[in-house]
């Protein structure tokens, strides 16, 4: 086990970061499917576990990777799956499985150009808003947009936290160019890794009630084989985990599910801000076009525009309450991100038509350069 | 400053990368990020990296692509073609003078012919290590970054049994630039 | 002659201890086989003395799938035809646990096909209980890959178009190392059987052959699961050792059963406790 | 064989008296029937290999008519009927004789 | 063929009205695959497309269903498939695939509570986001909500045509409580039904580029069989249909086909607006909701309340137009749904903060009461 | 002897007419079998004579996949693992054609393999050429379900833990009419055989191994594509008739090539065409 | 107006409902809506149907769930149980006088005894049509649509070689109906 | 056998003059290569069953080494070069000797 973590400097490729930010996050297992632009994943996956005593198992197909990420869970493992958006497509409504059993586990979106096949080489930002609402029905999620290969890294470290502390499956959502970006890494000593780990019942098992919460609303999980005899089922159930078909129990556990993440936003949402204080026109970005959108900025106040960066971390939970606050202040947003326009969406809702919001968007295939984005800030009311 | 490298898939374009970026970064301490791309092919397809250096060497690239490279090291015709026009006015450009044929360079840029897939062969004996020949020589006439670190990048990257190999390609490929060189120097 | 009054705790059911009992009764038909499969596989499991809190029960979605509801292992209801796959994860993470699969042919066959026959070929550790009854019970009786070519269901209502699958010939094809098929009318044979398979690495695969007068009996004009289980007991036919190819079953005919299948080939934890033995020996963690 | 009576308390909610108790002469083998569980699929009666049960003629809460032991001291205590009921309606257990 | 269209007055379960519709559309071909409350459509259509020469095949999950339909469509078939949420979340890559090659299709979503397994056999509305963006990547879609059992048979026929006529796969969503509720339907004679064909190329095989447009941005369809030679490919393709993996090739095509829907939208988007004259309070609800608002508003008109209903017909596209006039006219919106609000975020995102907007929801399992809504029509302004 | 200088049309390749020409040269690598496969198909359906219209080819993603994009027939390049069902859609909606679908080992067998079972057992009509390289060539050479086991690919740098599938075992257990494999060396035997199953009505299946050097002869020390074909050479032996469980391959060892099912069974449109006759006299549509 | 049927499922409490709507709906020419609900048994679980009239015939149903039914049927004593407390204050009820015992009925409710089951089986001799007879005595008892109406429904519902036997059902819930009210009559 | 010339404007864009054009003896079968095409795999010269081929020493443009006819008398026209090459690159053409 001496080299699970890597502590040290390296120059490595986006994916590669994000296998070893697993492993240093205690992740063991991890099933997938290979799929460009993520199949780095794996592949490193593949021979570092079983360096560790980990195991790397290749399924059958996307279904299957899901499915069995969310069954090692349940006994007690960190797990990992990891994919681009048709994969994705294919894991939503054992994601909502994960999210109604409440199973900690990480699934890595590598994001590439879509619909469809579309573009496997190149990237995109089209799934935003797929990993929010593509399984059916209602929940909510936890997902992370790295911007470098150092964020690879740590927010895979991050994303194990949160889905432990909050069990739930947490998204990171990255795309191809952050996949396949090779970078500085520094892995700090395994010491300073802070991990967190999924509540555990401290009752005895006739105590034990699988989805009984406190106020934090998160249950605390038994494992397989530890004697509790846990029962879980994706029926709507009550708090031993038993089927119950009617309206007032689906209300108060799907309304638990919502509010155990809605709840805990204020610690979940992460997002940088940089030269926001005195600024006139706010750029919202993530992910790789958020350093376009950082040289943007820098460049926009060389040229004596009052921009600021607001670079979305958790790209859910939205930071709503923070766009209205900047309401406030800013006279413009400009949101630039690869697609359509998915993230502008949001902010127009919390901007509420308080300020106007811009958006750069391309569809996929090749980054928003600086420049397109300045060319925006220039604009400063539609 | 931007670094571009291009030729086909096969002859180590993205390894040349991967090896001037590890020592600018991890063994310079600067701020570089590498990007490479391929073609649909598995084998045979064009093929190129990109190493950009960011001017302050605590803060991240903010943009990892090369736009418009201050070096360009091409070891394919069509590379040459392709990637001949984004090269910055007064660039640097490294060619490999057995498989491109610069029919025009455009004033301003200084090129530098280094037949460094010949030099693996007949210096070496090993044709895979050309890419490592044209680092040797771009590090001597760039001087983007240092003899040293680039060793240090070679030693940490490659497999144990050809380090000595790839190192004494470098040592060739800084041997011939240095010829190069000289008689502008003296 | 006389009458003895003896504690209640004298008279519990076996297969109490193995239940949740604060579920019961089951919401199966009367008539349905699957409480008589899930008590063989109690009894299997009694009779093995594997610990309880060792044994983990994974189903799909359907009425088969409902056994992980009333079993008292650590059990999991999973989606609609992933149960393998979640089983693979689990049995992995819990080698030392017995993982059994108890699901119906539907879920484990239509939509899970291909994790089942996958599984089979990667040999994992696994014990698959698959109910048979012809059809999918738990949506009203639609056809499925079991039910027989012409036989009516409610998306079939002319005849079935399609073939069977012969599950014994596809599983063992795809690697199985177990393969059995029993009615539950053979519920001795089954426990057995089951017994058989819980204690093999590898993947095990048992077909149980069960009345669905709901789905199956009654628009085949079959009747009820008496009449059902008649046929069975006329029918049936055990062939231990049988080639699978041939044990097809075909519509209202002779049913095969039997232990078709028992061999052995490293199961896939066998081959990743050498494969550790291997990996740890490689240092490799370059990035180039 | 002996009928056990058994009424409440015990871990399954909807059992109740025996259909039974009080009526078979007691052997080696012992067959407890808890009729409020049957769904009368029949096969109990059916498969017994001895002919030991038969359907009463009472009809339970759910509306079935559950088995009444009707040739005690043919059972072979084979426990087909305890391993065939969907319901686990039925409790055969072997005992050495127990003198009255 | 003489029954293909039953003319006449029924008294009909909403999911076999769906099959009618279907059926009266033409459609020919039904791949699926069971699942609660969305049976009832397979079965029917078991039983009467064989009458018709039509074909019933079912497959094994509902990957192969939307596959199939997708095949056979190409071959110049009206087809369908119908599931409910968890079958729609394995549809999603190939409703993709559908997308990006444009063929024509319908996909009936009878929504359950969810998420997970949830609630198989009660109502839910949770699965409109999905239909939105449920598929990884950049796509519009067509979606629509019938709240009655007429309306079953009526939006089938309506979605077969829009599918048909914008070359795109169209989305009937529908509701548990509509799928199993019976009514009477009156079906009108085959020739007061007015069907619309995919356009089909004019030109001979020569000429004929699959993807190439007019101003309508909707290519003629060649089937196979015709000596078209057509390709097909769910990759970036050009014009030819043949793969090009670059930016601006994605940049022409995917815009393109969001065009293809934002431009037709005004003639695509359908709702209905009871009492909405002088409303002062705008009720927006769909599906089964939209009976309980239509109650509710005409019993806050009673109680002095100047209340009325949008009621959407096509949820997607939504009518955003109509929201942003509507904010120049109501006080207060109230959204009526069975889900955790969904379509409320895309009112709020189109009232801009002009008007507030309030919410009536429940996740699922129980119908939302007019009373319920009545209650938050009286609390005018939150 | 002499020169003559001919017109070009008159050294037009055979295969000229049924490509994309405009799309040439195609993407695959030195060495790579596909182009060899794609050719034999295309012979087959030049010698069967049937119309250049009436064929279609589906495929899925993948190296084999981008046949679609290289054939001039109506061609359908689809998502991964779907082709089949695809297919089977198509050929319901246009009997009269010829549907073939062309794809990769892990396209068909790995995310692919319920369709590719379930479409045998249901014995729809059409012929699945399956190019088995033996691991996931577009994506840069992981393990899949017919990597021998031990055999090094990326995804396992320690050897290959699992065990490969028996195809023509698995497909004919899951009911395939026709079951052949031929190496891309055998292309007349390979030409044959597709011109055979495009004859017969139901479901064909042609395994096509093929060389890969660059995901499976690099990693595995094999060399290059000719060095792999000279295996072939060597190591391939034609059974025709042989049962299919016994044809299993495995790694460096024996190849076994031929026809192995050649059976009749009602296909599936035949069956429909039955039922049909059957159906129209049902007039009901009550609703009750 | 709302009617609510309720029983156990094999006793045609869908079938009943859906006979009723349609005779209210196509025969009648008003807007009725029908609805239905089971557990998650296939067979022998709690079932109920409703059919809900809409007060404007060229209305749609605004909201067709059953909430308070004026009149409520029931054939099993839990349907009983847990139908009666919705029952309208002036509500009807019918129930079967074998399968129900009614243990007290709020004050304002007509409730009426019907042994449709007993019924069935003695006069038609088949328990099946149970839910028939108990049609025919809803039609005399509470006029809610009237008898041709039924028949029509009956006649275009169920397969044809069952119409008469489901005819005679009606007729006999009717006469036994008829014979309740006759001596408040006289 | 012939050799045939074929320059431009047919099908295959990248198809040249054949790189044997002139050289070669007609008999009764004509071998055309396209060397512009090949890739250089080597599959047509193991495995023609008269040795017909070779590997030529000339790199074709995108640096392979295509194969050239050395044996033209010896070729059978069994076509096998032309099926197992994956790139298309050659063609032969069984005819009637013409004599010139
Ligand atoms: C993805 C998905 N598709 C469909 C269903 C609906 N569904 C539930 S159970 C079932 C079939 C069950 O059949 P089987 O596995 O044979 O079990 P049985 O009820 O016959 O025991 C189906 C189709 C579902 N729950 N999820
Ligand atoms: C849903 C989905 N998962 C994964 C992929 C990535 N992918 C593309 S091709 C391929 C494997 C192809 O292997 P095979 O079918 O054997 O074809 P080959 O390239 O070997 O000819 C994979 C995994 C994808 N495109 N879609
Ligand atoms: S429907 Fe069939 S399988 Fe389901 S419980 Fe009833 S009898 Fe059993
Ligand atoms: S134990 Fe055997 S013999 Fe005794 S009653 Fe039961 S089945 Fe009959
Ligand atoms: S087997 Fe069980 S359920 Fe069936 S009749 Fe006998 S006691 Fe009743
Ligand atoms: S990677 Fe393999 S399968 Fe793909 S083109 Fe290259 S040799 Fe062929
Ligand atoms: S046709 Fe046959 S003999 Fe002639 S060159 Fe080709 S392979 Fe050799
Ligand atoms: S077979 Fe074709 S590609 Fe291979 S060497 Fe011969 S001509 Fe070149
Ligand atoms: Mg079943
Ligand atoms: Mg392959």
């Amino acid at each position: 086990m001496s080299n699970a973590v890597l502590t040290g400097t390296h120059f490595m490729l986006g994916d590669h970061a994000c296998a070893e930010g697993a492993i240093a996050a205690g992740c063991r297992f991890f099933a997938g499917y290979p799929i460009t632009p993520a199949t780095e994943i794996a592949e490193r996956m593949a021979r570092r576990l079983p360096q560790l005593g980990g195991v790397y198992i290749q399924m059958e197909d996307e279904l299957a990777s899901m499915a069995a990420i969310l069954g090692a869970s349940c006994g007690g493992m960190k797990t990992m799956t990891a994919t681009s958006g048709p994969g994705l497509s294919l894991m939503l409504e054992n994601i909502g499985l994960g999210i109604m059993l409440e199973i900690p586990c990480v699934v890595v979106n590598v994001q590439r150009g879509a619909p469809s096949t579309g573009l496997p080489t190149l990237v995109g930002q089209g799934d935003v808003m797929q990993a929010r609402w593509g399984s059916h029905g209602d929940y909510e999620i936890i997902a992370l947009a790295p911007s470098s290969v150092q964020e690879m890294f740590d927010f895979t470290v991050l994303a194990f936290n949160l889905a432990e502390r909050y069990r739930t499956p947490v998204i990171l959502l990255a795309d191809e160019a952050v996949g396949h970006l090779t970078e500085r890494v520094v892995i700090p000593p395994p010491e300073e890794i802070e991990l967190w780990e999924r509540p555990r019942p401290t009752v005895p098992p006739e105590e034990y009630l699988p989805y009984a919460t406190d106020e934090s609303l998160i249950p605390p999980m038994a494992l397989a084989g530890e004697g509790y005899f846990v029962h879980m089922t994706g029926l709507t159930h009550d708090e031993r985990g038993y089927p119950i078909i009617n309206g007032e129990a689906h209300e108060r556990l799907v309304r638990r599910l919502l509010e155990k993440i809605r709840k805990h936003a204020p610690e979940i949402i992460r997002y940088e801000e940089v030269l926001m204080d005195d600024a006139e026109v706010a750029v919202v970005s993530y992910g790789i076009t958020a350093r376009s959108a950082l040289r943007a900025v820098r460049e926009a106040r060389r040229q004596g525009i009052r921009a600021g960066l607001l670079r979305l971390i958790t790209v859910w939970p939205f930071p709503e309450d923070q766009i209205r606050e900047l309401s406030r202040q800013v006279e413009l947003f400009v949101v630039a991100e690869i697609n359509q326009g998915q993230i502008r969406r949001e902010v127009e809702r919390a901007a509420a038509g308080q300020v106007p919001v811009a958006g750069v968007h391309k569809l996929g295939g090749t980054l928003i350069t600086p420049d397109e984005i300045l060319e925006a800030l220039w604009v400063r009311k539609p | 400053m931007e670094i571009q490298f291009a030729g086909f898939g096969g002859q180590g374009i993205i390894l040349a990368g991967y090896l001037l970026g590890k020592a600018i970064a991890v063994y310079e301490g600067k701020s570089a990020s590498m990007t490479q791309s391929y073609g649909p092919e598995a084998r045979g397809g064009a093929c190129s990296s990109g190493v950009v250096v960011s001017r302050n060497p605590e803060e991240l690239v903010d943009y990892p692509r090369v736009t418009r490279p201050d070096i360009l090291v091409v070891m394919s015709q069509e590379a040459f073609s392709t990637y001949l026009p984004r090269l910055k006015p007064e660039g640097t450009l490294l060619y490999d003078a057995d498989l491109v044929n610069p029919e025009s360079i455009p004033e301003g840029v200084t090129a530098y012919p280094v037949p460094a897939t010949r030099l693996a062969e007949t210096e070496i004996g090993k044709r895979i290590v050309a890419n490592v020949v044209m680092l040797g020589a771009l590090v001597v006439l760039t001087r983007v970054v240092s003899p040293e670190a680039l060793r240090e990048a070679v030693r940490t990257t490659v497999k144990p049994d050809y380090v000595e190999l790839n190192l004494k390609a470098l040592e060739v490929g800084m041997a011939y630039a240095q010829n190069l060189l000289q008689p502008q120097e003296v | 002659m006389g009458t003895q009054t003896v504690t209640p705790q004298a008279v519990q059911h076996p297969y109490t201890r193995y239940l949740r009992t604060d579920r019961l009764p089951h919401i199966w038909c009367p008539g349905c086989g699957i409480g008589i499969a899930m008590g063989a596989f109690l009894a299997a499991v009694d009779e093995l003395g594997i610990p309880q809190e060792k044994v983990a029960v994974v189903s799909g979605i359907g009425c088969t799938g409902r056994v992980a509801g009333y079993v008292k292992f650590d059990s999991y209801h999973t989606t609609h035809g992933r149960p393998i796959p979640f089983a693979t994860g689990l049995k992995i993470a819990r080698p030392e646990m017995t993982v059994v699969v108890f699901s119906g042919d539907g879920d484990l066959v239509s939509i899970g096909g291909n994790h089942l026959i996958h599984a089979a070929r990667r040999n994992i550790d696994l014990t698959v209980i698959c109910v048979n009854n012809f059809n999918y019970g738990m949506t009203g009786g639609q056809m499925g890959p079991t039910t027989p070519h012409r036989a009516r269901t409610t998306t079939t209502p002319y005849g079935n178009l399609e073939f069977p699958f012969n599950l014994p010939y596809l599983v063992a094809a795809a690697g199985a190392v177990y393969v059995a098929r029993w009615t539950v009318l053979h519920v001795f044979h089954l426990r057995e059987s089951i017994k058989e398979a819980l204690q093999r690495r590898g993947f095990s695969f048992i077909e149980v052959v069960s009345p669905c007068p709901v789905g199956f009996g009654r628009p085949n004009k079959i009747g009820e699961g008496l009449e059902e289980m008649r046929f069975y007991r006329e029918h049936a036919l055990i062939q231990n050792g049988l080639h699978p190819k041939d044990a097809a079953l075909s519509f209202r005919d002779r049913i095969v059963v039997g232990k078709f299948v028992d061999e052995a080939r490293p199961s896939f934890l066998q081959v990743l406790e050498d494969h550790f033995r291997n990996a740890s020996r490689d240092p490799s963690h370059r990035e180039g | 064989m002996a009928a056990n009576t058994f009424s409440g308390n015990g871990s399954f909610p909807f059992w109740r008296e025996p259909l039974d108790a009080q009526q078979i002469p007691h052997l080696s083998t012992s067959i407890t029937i808890f009729p409020d569980l049957c769904k009368g699929c029949g096969y109990c009666v059916e498969f017994c290999p001895a002919q030991v049960l038969a359907t009463s003629d009472r009809l339970n809460a759910k509306g079935y008519h559950p088995p009444e032991v009707v040739k005690p001291e043919a059972c072979t205590g084979c426990q087909f009927c305890m391993r065939v009921c969907p319901e686990y309606a039925i409790i055969v257990e072997k005992k050495l004789e127990v003198p009255t």
